[in-house]
């Protein structure tokens, strides 16, 4: 039953241990990806993307940020009992990742093919020259001529840096590529480029993708599935389709109306209220509670269970609740 | 009611670097209307921050006219700027590095209205600081707070504050969203807006995303390394831009609506550098309908059709080669 | 790269004569008769102002250091040593080689040992491991060097007997030197080379190492280690300057005849040629060894290898 | 309740802030008492010393410790307790006293050359590379045999060394601070310069020019007992532990306790500062407040 899907997730929940208390990162977190799926991970700032992503690749700051309960099905094993060698193997090969700022995720004193041939190295041993034929063909794959493997960071721009964090991220043929907000650190005209490359890339690879964004705009462009994260939490899933048809949850319509909308005259955005919650000191029931326009009684007491209302597509909200029962 | 607050005439600013002189503006031209917004939009080194602060002459200009009220106030003295700088004040981007960390809230609005010596008693200036924080929607137990006890968009709130403390007909605000949260993004832009409104303000906003700005802009102005290459009526520009660069920089912009995915036109390679740009038009190399004279020519800003203004030798005419 | 250095070097010169006018205007301010002191308490009045003219001891201050100059950078002269009438540059390549010995051995000395313990410090950051190791660290730098030296001798040449307590010329002789000396050194190093470590390993192109899954510790040498080297590289090149100059309070506690014991007594003996001299000749030293740090910045960072053109 | 909380720290200021995490470092305040007691005792020294610092009693040289003479004698039979104690003033003064010299001087040329840039920066900063091109202790021997040997030209000696640290410190801290937008924030409200300086740029360098100063007097005791140890800082019988660990210097084989006390006592005063300014950089460090 869960090799159905690629990945995953089941009540996942990390903590940070800080001086100014737990830092409640993700909390009950739960997540499909189905082969070849490539799935948009929304959230704002201090959502729990992230720290999700790096839950995943066991990759969380030691020993500040743990994984306190949860399991983490990678083709139908669970990641979290796997030992730091096994983790390894699995690592670059299986799951690459693509970091969120080119600037600072590249070795500034290594060549980037240097840093492309390590990845390969580690999991698809050969001969120096085919490790070097193979780097260059990634460089090239990802548009940045050859003859520039020999060049250090700092004579890329960030579009290209990033064209190499994808080089490098793909050059082994990883299942599962897990894309944190790989365009928002570039200018708009750049931005367009990575993705563009990266929908093409993903399907000549056949790479099933998280892809992690603040922008809605972008999973529309790249995703078929969409994960809405808010507080730790994923409150709404569905495919694309379906969600940017009818959203549900009263966060993710608040999402929608807060984006300047390019076709329509409107005077003003229609805006949520209030602030995102305090990591260290999370709202009790649903944490969207405090600046829902709907909130009922019970939302401020326990935490809402899942509502199925479509075909792939449910939501955690006290609003359907009674619908789906009737 | 078209009433000129500000003009730009050939603005010019270059920097001497290591390797050559980096011409951040060069040879700017608008101006803004009394109560009008106009959106400065362009990528990241187009100059559009420094024309911002030129305009304010926290940067000196190297060249050009900045007319307030039909006075060029690059030409003024030390004292004449300083009561001028009354009339024209600025929210930054940084809602980290825009306010003094060792200042409270309240000390932080206060400030501009010491300098200037605007209230004698403490209590005046006590009313005052009240009045502008319920302005930006702040909550009065926040006055004794510093900066790092607040979020991203409360502080961008007392930036705010902070710079209509004075009293501004007009308001450079340098890509005051582009740090936040799109909700928050959403509540600034809105209290931007309703302040406009009630004070009669004149803006220019600066961002790097055309998206940001047609909310709240009357004309935007799109830059490309120093120069301003479209300017245009803000329904105009996302309905059909003129510039090829516009095409490009508009159908950059990810839309989150299904099935509206247009053909992209993606550009070709980064930005060149501004140091030393070549002669001819500055996005010639990048453009797919650049012909020879493109690259020997400098196209001008003009007016091609009522109230737009290009900078193109083929407005109209675009043909891929 | 080599036009950078040629510059550099270039630019060296205003340094050194700035060294050379400060200390002549405090040897010039100090009191004491050159005159005097070579002739002798028993010399004449008249002989002694004789000397003061042939000396030209009487021009004004300028003059004299224009003299100075001219002949430092012309002639690369610096005079004669008042005691021992010898040239000073002899007398200094006399005791310079005990000093660099000293010197260099002390570096060797912190290279070896801080850095491979502020690497295992970083990399088990909070364990006992490393609160001890920076206890020990801070230890180090509130150690006076001349008290150390003190215990030193007393604990191994006179209780234990194990090494002598004077002398550079033996290895056995150079340790305790080189360990008082090094002392401190070796502590600031173990910092600087955790408090780098720390912060190159916070960075985002660690975490992609690992999401490569590299290994540890290839991870730690490879990636963290190349990138942490910067700063300590710069106060390695501090430190070596400090030595150099420290040496006074070790050679004179040690009894070795190097460039600080010679500086010291010169400057108690009015030997001002040698005073003179000697700064110089250590402020070249130091300015030529932070010109090899910057050569080294070059091989670890390509970005400042960029930079020298 | 939250606004319950907020209302109680109205008036809580950065520094509060500051100590209440400095307070959490059990090592800083530590450090933070060692020095409080040795200011009271450098105060009260008449009354803490329990003999002279200079009364000869030949009758009883090299004592080792015992009840009369907890520290023993030395080799004029002077107690090395109260000589030490008595030591402490002259430590402290030399230190700080010297740190106020550089802090002042290289603090301005700092402040200056970093505010203003251009060619001034590049003469004041020319001239600072002079003197940090011979090494402190060097330069505070030269300067010191200039003057001739006294507490106050050795505290000049030691202030002066140091000044070229103090100026590149400053002057790096004012540029990082110069380029942040509240400054550029005051300057479009129309603050002078001068305003800019005081209000907005000096308290923000505040924090690495504490640290910097709690181990420069560390450094500064340690730069003018090396001084008197070699003969050129202060002069006997006046009680100082450098000279002090230099009498005791020849009869170390016999009479070791002579070098260990004044020694001890050295070190314990600069690792009290080194942890009180360890403690200050971790709790002054903007990075942990968020």
């Amino acid at each position: 039953m869960a090799e159905k899907h690629l990945l995953e997730i089941k009540n996942l929940t990390i903590h940070y241990q800080t001086d100014y208390g737990t830092v409640h990162a993700v909390e009950g977190f739960n997540l499909e990806v189905g082969n070849g799926e490539t799935l948009g991970l929304v959230g704002e700032t201090g959502a729990g993307k992230t720290t999700t992503a790096f839950g995943i690749m066991q990759l969380l700051p030691e020993p500040a940020g743990k994984v306190v309960a949860g399991e983490i099905y990678f083709r139908g094993e669970n990641l979290l009992g796997k030992s730091k060698t096994e983790m390894k193997k699995i690592l670059g090969k299986q799951i690459a990742m693509i970091f969120q700022d080119p600037m600072t995720s590249l070795n500034p004193v290594m060549t980037v093919g240097a840093q492309i041939e390590e990845m390969i190295k580690l999991h698809e041993p050969g001969t120096k020259e085919e490790i070097k034929e193979k780097a260059k063909k990634m460089l090239e794959v990802v548009g940045i001529p050859a003859v520039r493997q020999d060049e250090y960071p700092h004579q890329f721009s960030g579009g290209m840096k990033q064209r190499v964090v994808i080089a490098i991220a793909l050059s082994c043929n990883p299942m599962l590529l897990i894309a944190d907000e790989p365009t928002t650190a570039l200018d708009v005209t750049i931005q367009a480029q990575v993705l563009d490359l990266m929908k093409k890339l993903k399907d000549d690879f056949k790479t099933s993708m998280i892809m992690i964004t603040h922008d809605l705009g972008v999973v529309a462009e790249i995703c078929d599935k969409v994960a809405i994260m808010y507080g730790g939490k994923v409150v709404e899933y569905a495919t694309k389709e379906s969600l940017y048809t009818k959203p549900y949850h009263p966060y993710t319509v608040g999402l929608f109306n807060s984006i300047p909308d390019l076709d329509s005259e409107q005077d003003r955005l229609n805006v949520i209220d209030g602030l995102p919650p305090d990591p260290t000191d999370m709202p009790s029931g649903c944490s969207f509670h405090p600046r829902c326009p709907h909130k009922m009684p019970i939302c401020s007491q326990k935490s809402p269970s899942k509502v199925v209302v479509g075909s792939e597509h449910h939501v955690y909200c006290y609003l359907y609740e009674q619908e789906g029962a009737l | 009611m078209n009433e000129k607050i500000i003009e730009v005439k050939e603005l010019k600013k270059h920097f001497k670097t290591k390797s050559g002189m980096l011409h951040a503006v060069d040879g700017v031209n608008f101006f803004i209307n009394r109560g009008e917004t106009l959106g400065l939009v362009g990528e990241s080194g187009c100059g559009k921050s420094t024309t911002g602060r030129v305009l304010l002459r926290l940067i000196q200009a190297n060249s050009g006219e900045v007319l307030f009220h039909n006075e060029n106030i690059l030409e003024y003295s030390k004292p004449d700027m300083k009561k001028m700088r009354k009339n024209m004040q600025i929210v930054f981007q940084d809602p980290y590095s825009c306010l003094n960390p060792r200042l409270t809230v309240s000390e932080i609005i206060a400030e501009p209205l010491i300098i200037n010596k605007v209230y004698k008693t403490k209590d005046e200036l006590e009313t005052r600081i009240d009045e502008l924080i319920g302005r930006v929607g702040l909550s009065e137990r926040l006055k004794t707070s510093y900066p790092h006890e607040l979020d991203g968009g409360r502080r961008q709130r007392v930036g705010i504050a902070r710079a209509l403390a004075l009293n501004p007909e007009f308001l450079v605000l340098d890509e005051p969203v582009s740090a936040l949260d799109v909700c928050i993004q959403a509540q600034i832009l809105n209290l931007l807006k309703d302040l406009q409104k009630e004070l009669g303000l004149t803006y220019l906003f600066i961002a790097h995303n055309l998206s940001v700005v047609k909310h709240i802009s009357d004309r935007i102005a799109v830059m490309y390394l120093g120069q301003i290459i479209e300017l245009t009526d803000y329904k105009s520009i996302f309905k059909d831009p003129l510039h090829p660069y516009t095409q490009a920089l508009l159908s950059a912009i990810p839309i989150p609506k299904l099935g509206v995915q247009k053909e992209r036109l993606i550009l070709r390679g980064d930005v060149p550098s501004p140091i030393n740009p070549a002669e001819g038009c500055r996005f010639a190399g990048r453009c797919d309908y650049s012909k020879q004279n493109c690259f020997e020519e400098t196209p001008k800003l003009i007016e091609s059709e009522p109230g737009r203004w290009v900078a193109c030798h083929y407005v109209r005419q675009l043909e891929q080669n | 790269m080599l036009k950078y250095f040629a510059r550099r070097i270039l630019m060296l010169i205003p340094v050194i004569l700035g060294v050379a006018f400060i200390v002549f205007f405090l040897l010039y301010i100090t009191p004491g008769d050159p005159a005097r002191i070579i002739l002798g308490d028993q010399a004449t009045e008249e002989s002694v102002l004789q000397l003061r003219e042939e000396m030209g001891l009487n021009d004004p201050f300028f003059v004299r250091f224009g003299k100075y100059a001219y002949n430092l950078v012309v002639n690369q002269d610096v005079g004669k040593s008042y005691v021992t009438k010898r040239p000073v540059w002899d007398e200094i390549m006399t005791v310079f080689p005990a000093t660099l010995k000293l010197a260099g051995s002390s570096i060797l000395l912190a290279l070896l040992i801080g850095i491979p313990i502020g690497i295992i410090s970083a990399i088990k950051q909070y364990s006992i491991f490393d609160n001890v190791t920076m206890l020990f660290a801070l230890i180090g730098i509130s150690m006076p060097v001349f008290w150390l030296g003190l215990l030193l001798i007393l604990l191994f040449s006179v209780k234990l007997g194990w090494l002598p307590s004077s002398g550079y010329t033996t290895l056995n002789a150079m340790i305790l030197p080189a360990v008082a000396l090094g002392a401190q050194s070796i502590a600031i190093i173990t910092r600087m080379t955790r408090s780098s470590m720390l912060e190159v390993i916070r960075m985002d192109y660690i975490r992609m190492a690992r999401s490569k899954g590299q290994d540890e510790n290839k991870v730690v040498f490879k990636h963290a280690l190349g990138n942490a080297l910067i700063p300590i590289i710069t106060i390695a090149g501090l430190q070596f300057g400090r030595l150099l100059g420290g040496a006074v309070l070790t050679e004179s506690i040690f009894s070795i005849p190097g460039i600080g014991r010679l500086m010291v007594e010169s400057i108690k003996m009015r030997d001002f040629p040698v005073v003179q001299g000697g700064v110089l000749f250590v402020a070249i030293s130091f300015s030529l060894v932070n010109l090899l740090v910057d050569l080294l910045y070059a091989y670890v960072d390509p970005r400042i290898k960029s930079q020298y053109k | 309740m939250n606004t319950v909380k907020q209302k109680k720290n109205k008036k809580k200021s950065i520094w509060l802030d500051v100590w209440r995490r400095l307070r959490k470092n059990k090592m800083a305040v530590g450090g933070l008492v060692i020095i409080i007691l040795l200011f009271l005792t450098a105060i009260f020294a008449d009354w803490i010393a329990p003999y002279s610092y200079e009364s000869q009693d030949l009758l009883n040289m090299f004592q080792t410790p015992s009840f009369e003479h907890w520290f023993g004698t030395d080799e004029f039979g002077r107690d090395i307790f109260s000589r030490i104690v008595y030591g402490s003033r002259i430590s402290l003064e030399v230190g700080f006293i010297a740190v106020g010299i550089s802090l002042i001087i290289g603090g301005s040329i700092g402040a200056i050359a970093g505010y203003y840039g251009g060619r001034l920066e590049n003469l004041l900063m020319r001239c600072m590379d002079v003197l940090l091109a011979i090494p402190e202790i060097l330069l505070a021997i030269a300067i010191v045999a200039a003057l001739g040997p006294s507490i106050a030209n050795l505290m000049i000696a030691v202030g002066i060394s140091s000044i070229p640290g103090y100026a590149r410190l400053v002057r790096a801290s004012v540029m990082s601070i110069r380029e942040q937008e509240f400054i550029e924030a005051a300057r479009a409200a129309g603050s002078s310069d001068f305003r800019i300086i005081v209000k907005h740029i000096l308290p923000n360098c505040m924090a690495p020019i504490i640290v910097q100063a709690t181990i420069g007097v560390a450094i500064a005791i340690l730069t003018a007992a090396g001084l008197s140890f070699i003969g050129l800082g202060i002069q006997p019988p006046t009680p100082e532990w450098g000279s002090m660990l230099s009498g005791g210097r020849s009869y170390i084989r016999d009479y070791p306790h002579m070098t260990l006390f004044p020694g001890i006592a050295m070190m314990v005063t600069i690792l009290a500062l080194n942890l009180l300014g360890d403690g200050l950089r971790d709790a002054l460090d903007p990075k942990l407040k968020n």
